[in-house]
């Protein structure tokens, strides 16, 4: 092990001569697993750049194709992969940038049903998904299991990142959103577009913060409790403070314990669109 | 007649014409968040009032933000607002 | 044409739907070329994205070769491409996602002796740069030549970027540092290391800057006359008001056409450190 | 007695036993910035001063923002400090 252990340290030296990283920060992300859920904008550059950070293992999950139509923002995939599944063509590109890291494709899209199965083995989890129901699945399943979840968004010319359920006061996506938006106020890449570069800056944003919690970085304050908000069109960046845990939070508050994702009816909940109380 | 400054993000400005940044005056004392809220839904947005508010309340997806810190934390509606305090309303993005 | 364009407009279609952005904004980069000086962490990333928005040409400059120490940043190279020229690892990987980019490259590292006659065919120039001595040529060349210059930078967990010579009133570099600083107060990403995502987020916002430049977006506000700045480790951003142009800078000046580019004494510019007058 | 926040940063913050926000106190009614450098390089900084002055000055490199604004537009060493400024150091970087 000698050997592939140097080729490691000088392949990471950049960032081991970093006084807040060395050597120990190497071996704990060697060490670690982090499950990108959403192989797109925001996907694709958080992918590349934890792979170039050598994470230990990485986890795709997507069920979509590649199609030209992404290709102005997701750019882990090429045009020769278009038809292909998504998680395959940025597999393949991770693994030409970094072959030591493990990556287990998933080519599902993620449920209710088999999100806590998916997400289990891992010990962070990235949110670049694109729905709104997506986004409550894996929020939930994450509180449910306790993993950090770093969760990226990107639309039009604007961007959003916060870090969920990453300690006791830290909330989740529920505790702040404890009601869906109703379907017609919301956006999609697809429906609004998007400039590419900003899921970009998300996704560059996502990797740090996962780097930063995988590692244990001194020093570090990843976005636990802290919205940042990214305006594109004016180049400004903009840091919110959240609200903590809350302990009506179905999720994570004193009594998620009866709380089944599974049968929980996430039909309904997305349909409904209730106003909360304010 | 407090000035605050009302900040709309996420696409919320479309509500307001383009304008992510409003400037208002508020006559009386004891000016709260609600009264706000109220003046933005009757007098600042002119159509599409669904895409700000459900019946009396802030609709679901919408972060309200007093001086940079979740209104959870302050009071919501019934935080009384200050002389130059900035109101930000920020829709939540689902974009990937 | 008819077949290339309505092709090109479901490419690009998730931009074009973007109210700001639209069809004239795609023609408009469609005709545009664009220079990336150094094919680095800040580079890698630019050129990507600039070429899945559809930029018309991509000039690329780097004279350097392919090392794995380079891949946990530098995420447009690829380990069976080690020891090859970065300019030409990095051209693969952009005309993979995106073949109809005229890319051009220049296997040579940029001096006072060619920089003009490099980017005078160019309409924008990015300084994706590593030294201190290059920043002052590209700055010098595209100030003589009145070109937009956008300036990233990154080292350790800190990152900045800005637009300089894009107006009659926005500084150029020597405005703002007429002087040098002392060589060992320089810190370089080789010898001071570098954490991957922190130039993977200034090269994608080099590349937002540019396309908002290139494609003349309404009511966008470019960081011309700003400086951002980006503490990774904090996951917090700046901005800062410049001065503006500078009536006494050598290059963009009153007497700037005394100024010439291939006659002046760099060596002793960047060694000569004296303090400027406060 | 002006309180003013000090901020270092793109590396300088080394200088200042890693801290990036330094708040410091002036007594006097004519506080300049000059003097705040001064009092930054003979009692803040314990060694490699070369990394913050050369000489009288500012080393080059480093830009000087109060209120985040370049001191170039404030007057430089002459700026008369007020209360709550605060005064920004910002090493520029040259990495790629
Ligand atoms: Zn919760
Ligand atoms: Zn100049």
């Amino acid at each position: 092990m000698t050997t592939k252990e140097s080729w490691n340290i000088s392949r990471y030296s950049r960032q081991i001569l970093l006084p807040q990283f060395g050597k120990k920060s190497q071996e704990l992300l060697a060490k670690k697993k982090i499950l990108i859920i959403g192989a797109g904008g925001l996907g694709c550059p958080a992918a590349l750049y934890l792979a170039g950070a050598g994470i230990g293992t990485l986890g795709i999950v997507d069920n979509d194709m590649v199609e030209i139509s992404n290709l102005h923002r997701q750019i882990g995939h090429k045009e020769s992969l278009s038809g292909k599944p998504k998680a395959e063509s940025l597999r393949e590109t991770v693994q030409n940038l970094n072959s030591s890291v493990q990556v287990h494709i998933v080519l599902q899209r993620l449920t209710q049903f088999n999100a806590i199965e998916i997400i289990a083995g891992y010990d962070i989890v990235l949110d670049c998904t694109d729905n709104v129901l997506t986004r409550y699945v894996v929020n939930d399943a994450c509180a449910a299991l306790s993993k950090p979840l770093v969760s990226g968004a990107a639309i039009g010319w604007d961007g959003q990142i916060t870090v969920y359920s990453a300690s006791v006061d830290c909330p989740c996506y529920r505790c702040i959103f404890p009601e869906p938006p109703p379907p017609k106020c919301v956006g999609s890449c697809d429906a609004s577009g998007v400039l590419g570069p900003i899921p970009g800056v998300i996704g560059c944003l996502q990797a740090l913060e996962s780097i930063k919690l995988a590692a244990n970085i001194e020093d570090a304050e990843p976005l636990i409790g802290r919205l940042l908000v990214f305006d594109g069109l004016e180049t400004k960046f903009r840091t919110f403070q959240l609200r903590k845990r809350s302990s009506n939070c179905i999720v994570c508050g004193d009594s998620s314990e009866d709380f089944s994702i599974v049968e929980y009816d996430y039909a309904s909940f997305i349909g409904l669109n209730e106003s909360f109380t304010i | 007649m407090p000035q605050v400054e009302l900040q709309f993000g996420g696409g919320l400005e479309s509500l307001t014409g383009g304008n992510k940044v409003v400037p208002a005056n508020f006559s009386g004392e004891q000016v709260v968040l609600g009264r706000v809220i109220d003046w933005i839904r009757t007098c600042l947005i002119k159509e599409k009032h669904e895409y700000f508010v459900q019946g009396e309340h802030i609709r679901p997806g919408i972060l309200v933000l007093i001086n940079d810190v979740d209104w959870e934390l302050e009071g919501k509606t019934s935080y009384v607002i200050q002389e130059g305090d900035r109101i930000t309303f920020i829709s939540t993005l689902h974009g990937g």
